[in-house]
């Protein structure tokens, strides 16, 4: 009896958590609108409506809708990947490489005689998530066999899967002559169908849903996600238990690339592209940290960090392509918003405000460095 | 081959890994303080920006020396807001280096167009300044060899010579000063330090003001000597390649020197090969570097192991 | 005379909301081992903190030498003549002992660090306070006992007056706690005063002038060592009695563990166990006796698969476990609670309930084809916590918001849930209450009782000669000594042993290696 | 439709980057602020940045908007404009240094200009071969692809038929904006004996300008009049370009708003515009004049006679 009613007291709390989380995120984003509104009386001739651009625009026409969502879609599916490796407790910081070799793997079988099959989507994408996750095999491997860090293997096969892409799509896939650093429009069959005609939401949208549940699923549900979070949370423990974290380190950091792998094929096969091109993620792979580290690695609140965080990024570019206020500013502004969100997310209540302006109180590292 | 060989072996090639390796070496330096001291610092990359355009602006009004202060200052200045944002109020300290990059890249170019007066990818409209290089051709009169030491001696940059200095410099402060003491045990378990008294988060905020100074300082160094200008994003990714050398050079001032020598080397070897072997695809030649850096690294960790389990073997 | 230094109605609130003081009252008279003491959580490490600088109150005064203080920070403390050895030590682990001693106050020429002069400092303050160290090698490779000996050198050479030890004796083997009080005596004598706390009541009467008590945040009551007996002072803290005797095993069973002639080298190659033959039947505990560093740890962990086997065997049931991964012994009937719990047998980050079931992630009953049993899960964490009397919120709390005896309880729980054929238990009760200590006792008596055979290390003799049926002495990884538990054998006799001063022969030893 | 101050051709500039790269784009962007100040045309610029990922968004934005006329540069954007058109047809789309398939009927109302520069190339490199002593020439190329080898293979080309025995190092930086990797090639090629470089490498090429400058050996200007930009704040650099292969994207932006006005352009249809059009040329300024002696101007000239009457024609990447 006292049990359960212990248990309402827990979920209770919870709420009360996420409350209060969601509160402080919130002041700490009007504090930083505040901000970029400040900015933009500066550099903009009509900051008011630059700055209402800012905070409507990607509602205002379904098109613009689509781009929100599209980004959404992509933020989440980087942002699960880092959560993955984050919860082992691993840096791997290769969902980049992941996303060109995996996109990569898509162009292929788009362009094979199979792209003009109805197999074009589902081989495309499993063909990605495979190269993906041999991509993210190899860090994690030469972590766990050789102690390798895999901060830095991660970032170096990163600009070798970019310099890859160039070479293969300059030298192999494009129609032959042309020159240009683009493939050929994919076959229709191997580009996924919109769900809103007109606008970029597509079956990227389906794939980032279920991913999101079948990470969700794999980290609470199962016992590889037990274990996966036993090491994460300390691996001399797993190891005592009769855990093989070593296996486990290393099935993480792969299943991580085939998300980036899956990311890839979503760039090149959804109707953004539809196609192969170099360069094509943009440095979006990298926000994922940022995401994950918002959502703190829990793969529910992934995507609701990426709903955020995708409509300030396009209601930026927005601004950026409807208004004079300078894209350069439109970095600065994001900046901002992210240190104070940041800031925010590691305090309790009250205190950041305090925090901001006063005096640290007696610091803690004794606490931290003890647990 | 041989040509290669001769290239490779050669003084001018000598002097172009000097050169390319400088800003690479100021900016692992800068990451290895910081990363010793706890703090992983991910805005390499930005502070190094803004390094370059500070420097550049600065030089358009004062000597070469006060621009590269300007620098140091402005990289010092980011390195107090990330300490400020995540030691007074605890942001992580990747999503703060993340930040600054984002804020670097967009800031700079605003910054340019304001000092241009609109231009929003380079300086060339702005009379910047160039770091001098060290003439040290009075060593010609060395009999036998004095020839072949001007030749790799002189023509490096001021601050390639700094650059050697600091890794020596910072070697003797992190192992041979109380402070450096200090800022070790601050990295690998703060409460030890903290017991002492020590002030804990003031030594983590001089670490990232220091590796800020530094980063900016390879960033004054690339855009004052390397290339004299500033461009847009013109870093393109160093800062994330000091990143690595840092861990690659095993968090020690020597390792940094030689793990940047690396990069240096095989950057310079991807500049000259298009000449030599004119066959092979450029792309791949720029993955040089990056392959050699992953193998030097499998290779350093397989050899720490082996060495780890044959000393377990031999006292068997 | 002013006391030397008093707390007066201190209170703290931790931001969770813990009221960990609640106007705590301590007086200090100059050139006095005070003692306090208090079960688990009643607020005494946070008082220490407080004097110490890293917690501010949020009520109360300090008054030093009569006048009121205030401490930001350890500087002022110490800078006030305050030191402080932490129950978690504060040392970096790759710093060698000097750097760590000095760390903070280095001794300068110019802008260099004079490692000679701070060498030879710790070398005289070893020697003029007894506490000999070697000041060179880093102290992560020291035992406990030698690294709390540095961490008083460092509050030494900060020329400390009152000299705060939060739980020195909880890792120290019964030699060393001699030696530390051979310390402490130098130290009195010499002017200083020190303030101890401890949950081992003969080691307080034994050190200590005068005693706090504390108990929920408050202090309940201060005593003179020489008026009040263990049981008095144990029934001060708890608020009731408590007896910690328990009875020996009445029948043993089977042989159930069997080890011959095993050997265990460290990762440098150094030999830890050396040609140990040992045997071990259900329904016994069978105590490994031994100074810290002699083979106890390393037996256990070779046995349990957590380090490799050099050489030799070791049966469990007449089956080899060598070729046995980790899992597979705990199938076999193995289980073991390990000497650090937060190091290596909790995830603390993790829902209690997760981890009761870490090492059964391949048992049918909670994993199906992969999947978590969910419901098994939580049922099996509710079972146990009621079992074991685990203070806690529910299953789902992460085990790093309870206190270190229950987080011991968890492991014990967890460990105990299956009536294990063969359990290794390192140090059960390290830091852990009166209380606590009494129902770990019994767990694992109980298991005893039903059948296991239970090989026992701990660096409390007195829980040895409680609990184990019949005792081996380990000196440099060699049995050099076996006995048959009886009322006759004291903590004496066995030290003698572990210290390598005297060996039993093959002969002597039969009889109690059966 | 008559055009007026009040009642203005709103023009939308969507750039695939931003602007001051010094060639390229700051070429078309002066194109189309001419264009605001000496015809009734009102313009927007947007700048979509380097992420490829939103130069379609900010095409499509640009279109949504309604303006009557939107300009995009390059291959990358030919795709977009081309599905773009037909859902869009009272809009006019100018696409510059691409082209659609027009065969396929998607694109009547898409304006395409393409430059064969390889022709002033050719000149350029004619030039070059003549004046190098070393007997050995540098490129340096952004990225390979045919608007940028172009220049090269008319350059290439161009030198041999100089001198038969030249010989012509080759770089690729795999980037438009390294100036400092630029310099790095440059220095490379100019320690391998080349002393006349021709970098077509946007800013990664203006690092390698300063190596030439520097070295005091000779260099070639790329897109625009590049002597001419730096004459006012570094006149050492404009000293070694003695000439520039110009790829005049603004003029021609600006022939093809009026004539949107006029009525008169030719929507529907690739237009390939080389030297006879004027679009593509070598300068022939101060520093052309005071570096390249008299004779081997009049050979220069005789050659440009050639290929604009038809007798000569250079090799070409473009189709
Ligand atoms: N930093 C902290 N934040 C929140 N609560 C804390 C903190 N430190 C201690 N507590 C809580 O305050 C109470 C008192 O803790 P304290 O460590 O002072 O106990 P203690 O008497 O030293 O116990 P033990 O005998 O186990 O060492 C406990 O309930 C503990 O959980
Ligand atoms: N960040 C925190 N927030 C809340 N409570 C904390 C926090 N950190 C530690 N605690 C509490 O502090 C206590 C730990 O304090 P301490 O370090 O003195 O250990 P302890 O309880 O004394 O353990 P032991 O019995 O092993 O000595 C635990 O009860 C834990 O619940
Ligand atoms: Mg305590
Ligand atoms: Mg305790």
């Amino acid at each position: 009896m006292s049990m359960t009613s212990e248990a309402v007291l827990g979920r209770k709390a919870r709420w009360a958590n996420i409350r209060r989380e969601t509160g402080r995120a919130l002041a700490a984003a009007l504090i930083a609108l505040g901000v970029a509104f400040i900015i933009i009386l500066f550099t903009s001739k009509a900051p008011l409506e630059a700055f209402n651009v800012l905070l409507t625009a990607p509602i205002s026409r379904p098109r613009t809708i689509g781009l929100w969502i599209d980004d959404v879609a992509k933020l989440t599916i980087t942002g699960l990947a880092f959560s993955l490796v984050f919860q082992a407790r691993q840096f791997s910081m290769g969902v980049q490489g992941q996303v060109y070799v995996g996109g990569l793997a898509a162009a292929y079988v788009a362009l094979s005689p199979i792209g003009a099959t109805w197999l074009a989507i589902p081989v495309g994408v499993l063909c990605a998530m495979i190269a993906g996750g041999f991509y993210g095999f190899i860090p994690g491997i030469a972590k766990a066999k050789l102690g390798a860090n895999e901060i830095v293997s991660s970032l170096m096969l990163n600009y070798i899967a970019i310099e890859l892409c160039n070479y293969l799509v300059r030298t192999q896939l494009v129609p032959p002559g042309s020159g240009v650093l683009t493939t050929n429009d994919f076959p229709a069959t191997a580009v996924f169908p919109a769900l809103v005609a007109g606008t970029r939401i597509d079956i990227g949208l389906i794939l980032a849903i279920v991913a999101v549940l079948a990470v969700w699923f794999a980290l609470y549900r199962t016992a590889w996600g037990l274990k996966l979070r036993l090491v994460g949370h300390n691996a001399q423990f797993a190891e005592y238990s009769g855990i093989r974290s070593t296996v486990i380190m290393v099935s993480a950091m792969t299943v991580a690339g085939a998300l980036g792998g899956l990311l890839g094929a979503m760039f090149v096969q959804g109707q953004s592209y539809g196609k192969l091109t170099i360069l094509f993620e943009g440095g979006l792979a990298f926000e994922g940290i940022l995401i994950a580290i918002v959502a703190r690695s829990r793969p529910l609140a992934v995507p609701v960090v990426a709903l955020f965080y995708g409509y300030l990024r396009q209601g930026a570019q927005l601004m950026n392509i409807r208004t004079d206020v300078p894209s350069e500013v439109i970095g600065v502004v994001t900046a901002i918003i992210i240190l104070l969100v940041a800031s925010s997310f590691s305090l309790p209540g009250r205190k950041f405000f305090a925090r901001l302006f006063g005096r640290d109180p007696a610091s803690s590292a004794v606490m931290e460095a003890g647990k | 081959m041989i040509e290669l060989f001769m290239t490779v072996f050669s003084a001018t090639f000598f002097v172009t890994v000097v050169r390319t390796s400088t800003p690479l070496l100021l900016s692992t330096l800068g990451g290895l303080i910081a990363d010793l001291s706890g703090a992983l610092n991910v805005a390499l990359e930005g502070m190094m920006l803004v390094g370059c355009l500070t420097a550049v602006i600065v030089s358009v009004f004062a000597p070469w020396y006060v621009a590269v202060l300007a620098a140091i200052a402005a990289g010092a200045l980011l390195g107090a807001v990330m300490a400020f944002f995540h030691l007074r109020l605890k942001a992580d300290i990747i999503l703060v280096g993340f930040a600054i990059n984002i804020f670097a890249t967009g800031g700079t170019v605003f910054a340019l167009t304001l000092a241009t007066g609109g231009d929003k990818g380079t300086s060339i409209n702005l009379p910047s300044k160039a770091i001098p290089a060290l003439d040290l051709s009075f060593l010609g009169v060395i009999p036998g060899i004095g020839h072949t030491l001007v030749q790799f001696l002189s023509g490096h940059s001021i601050l390639s010579w700094v650059a050697a200095f600091l890794v020596f410099a910072i070697w003797y402060f992190l192992y041979r000063t109380p402070w450096g003491l200090w800022l070790r045990g601050v990295g690998e378990y703060p409460a030890a330090p903290e017991a002492a008294g020590i002030p804990v988060n003031a030594i983590r905020a001089w670490s990232l003001l220091v590796s800020g100074a530094l980063a900016a300082l390879g960033g004054a160094q690339l855009a004052m000597f390397n290339y004299v200008g500033f461009t847009r994003d013109m870093t393109a990714g160093r800062g994330f390649i000091a990143l690595g050398a840092v861990l690659l050079g095993a968090r020690h001032p020597v390792g940094a020197l030689l793990a940047a020598l690396l990069f240096g080397f095989f950057e310079a070897l991807a500049v000259v090969m298009p000449g030599l072997f004119n066959w092979i695809p450029a792309e791949l030649i720029r993955m040089i570097p990056f392959i050699v850096t992953v193998l030097a690294l499998v290779l350093f960790s397989y050899r720490a192991m082996r060495a780890r389990q044959l000393r377990t073997l031999s006292k068997i | 005379m002013t006391p030397l230094l008093q707390a007066i109605d201190i209170g703290k609130t931790y931001p969770g909301g813990v009221v960990a003081n609640d106007g705590v009252n301590l007086t200090i008279n100059a050139g006095e081992v005070h003692a306090v003491v208090g079960e688990n959580g009643a607020g005494k490490s946070t008082l220490m903190k407080i004097l110490f600088g890293i917690e501010r109150p949020d009520r109360g005064t300090l008054l030093l030498d009569g006048k009121p203080v205030s401490f930001t920070n350890p500087r002022e403390a110490i800078d006030a003549g305050i030191g402080m050895v932490f129950q978690h030590f504060s040392l970096v682990p790759s710093f060698s002992v000097y750097e760590n001693v000095v760390l903070g106050s280095e001794p300068r020429t110019g802008v260099r660090f004079d490692r000679q002069q701070a060498i030879e400092a710790v070398r005289a303050l070893s020697e003029k306070f007894r506490l000999s160290v070697d000041p060179l090698p880093p102290v992560g490779q020291l035992p406990v006992g030698q690294q709390q000996r540095v961490e008083i050198l460092k509050a030494l050479y900060r020329d400390a007056r009152i000299l705060i030890l939060d739980e020195p004796t909880a890792v120290l083997a019964p030699q060393e706690v001699e030696e530390l009080f051979v310390a402490v005596r130098a130290l009195v004598e010499q002017g200083r005063t020190v303030i101890f706390i401890a949950h081992k009541l003969p080691e307080v009467l034994e050190i200590s002038d005068r005693i706090t008590v504390m108990r929920a945040g408050k202090s309940v009551g201060e005593v003179a060592a020489s008026e009040v007996t263990e049981k008095s002072l144990a029934t001060m803290m708890v608020g009731r009695e408590v007896a910690l005797r328990v009875d020996r095993a009445a029948n043993q069973g089977a042989l159930t563990c069997e080890i011959k002639a095993l050997k265990v080298t460290g990762e440098n190659g150094t030999t830890l166990v050396d040609d140990l033959n040992l045997r071990v039947h259900a329904g016994e505990i069978v105590g490994l006796v031994g100074v810290e560093g002699n083979g106890q740890s390393e037996l256990l962990e070779a046995v349990a698969g957590l380090r490799p086997i050099a050489d030799g065997v070791a049966y469990l049931n007449g089956r080899s476990l060598t070729s046995l991964s980790i899992l597979e012994r705990r199938a076999a009937g193995l289980a073991s609670i390990p000497e650090d719990r937060l190091a290596r047998g909790l995830a603390t980050g993790a829902s209690v309930a997760e981890n009761l079931v870490a090492t059964r992630l391949d048992d049918k009953r909670y994993v199906r084809n992969g999947l978590l049993d969910l419901k098994a899960i939580k049922a099996n964490a509710e079972t146990l916590i009621e079992r074991f009397s685990i203070r806690v919120g529910g299953p789902g709390a992460a085990v790093g918001t309870l206190s270190g005896g229950n987080m011991q309880k968890v492991v014990v729980a967890r460990e105990l849930s299956e009536q294990p054929k063969l359990l290794l238990v390192n140090q059960p009760t390290r830091g852990v209450d009166l209380g606590a200590t009494q129902f770990i006792w019994r767990s694992l008596t109980d298991a005893r009782d039903a059948g296991a055979a239970i090989l026992l290390s701990s660096a409390d003799l007195s829980e040895l000669l409680a609990l184990a049926d019949r005792l081996v002495v380990l000196y440099r990884g060699k049995i050099v000594a076996a006995f048959v538990n009886s009322d006759d054998l004291t903590p004496e006799t066995l030290g003698t042993y572990m210290l390598g001063i005297a060996t039993q022969t093959p002969a002597e030893m039969q009889g109690a290696l059966r | 439709q008559e055009y007026t101050a009040e009642n203005p051709l709103t023009v939308a500039l969507v750039l695939h980057g931003t602007r001051g790269d010094k060639s390229f784009l700051d070429s078309a962007t002066a194109g189309v602020e001419r264009a605001a100040a000496e015809l009734p045309v009102e313009i927007k610029i947007i700048e979509a940045g380097y992420d490829r990922g939103r130069w379609e968004p900010a095409l499509a934005d640009a279109t949504d908007t309604g303006y009557d006329v939107v300009i995009v540069g390059t291959f990358d954007m030919t795709g977009f404009v081309a599905k773009l058109a037909p859902e869009y047809p009272d809009t006019k789309f100018i696409i510059f240094d691409d082209s659609p398939d027009f065969s396929t009927g998607c694109c009547s109302n898409v304006l395409a200009l393409q430059y064969q520069t390889s022709a002033a190339g050719y000149l350029a490199g004619y030039a070059a071969a003549k004046l190098s002593t070393s007997g050995i020439l540098g490129t340096i190329i952004g990225m390979e692809f045919p608007t940028v080898t172009d220049f090269k293979v008319g350059f290439d080309e161009g030198a041999k038929a100089a001198n038969p025995d030249i010989q012509i190092l080759n770089t690729v930086a795999g980037t438009f904006s390294d100036p400092a990797k630029g310099k790095e090639m440059a220095l490379a090629q100019l320690g391998q004996g080349a002393d006349v470089i021709f970098p077509i490498a946007g800013g990664t090429g203006i690092g390698a300008l300063q190596a030439v400058r520097d070295a005091g050996k000779l260099a070639v200007g790329v897109d625009s009049d590049q002597a001419e930009i730096f004459a006012e704040t570094d006149p050492a650099q404009a000293d070694v370009i003695f000439t520039s292969v110009e790829k005049k994207v603004g003029d021609s932006l600006f022939l093809a708003l009026q004539q949107t006005i006029d009525g008169t352009a030719a929507y529907g249809s690739a237009l390939l515009l080389g030297m006879p059009e004027g679009a593509v040329g070598i300068s022939k300024n101060s520093y052309y004049e005071k570096l390249v002696p008299a004779e081997i101007r009049s050979e220069v000239d005789a050659l440009e006679a050639k290929i604009n009457s038809g007798e000569l024609v250079p090799a070409t990447d473009m189709k």
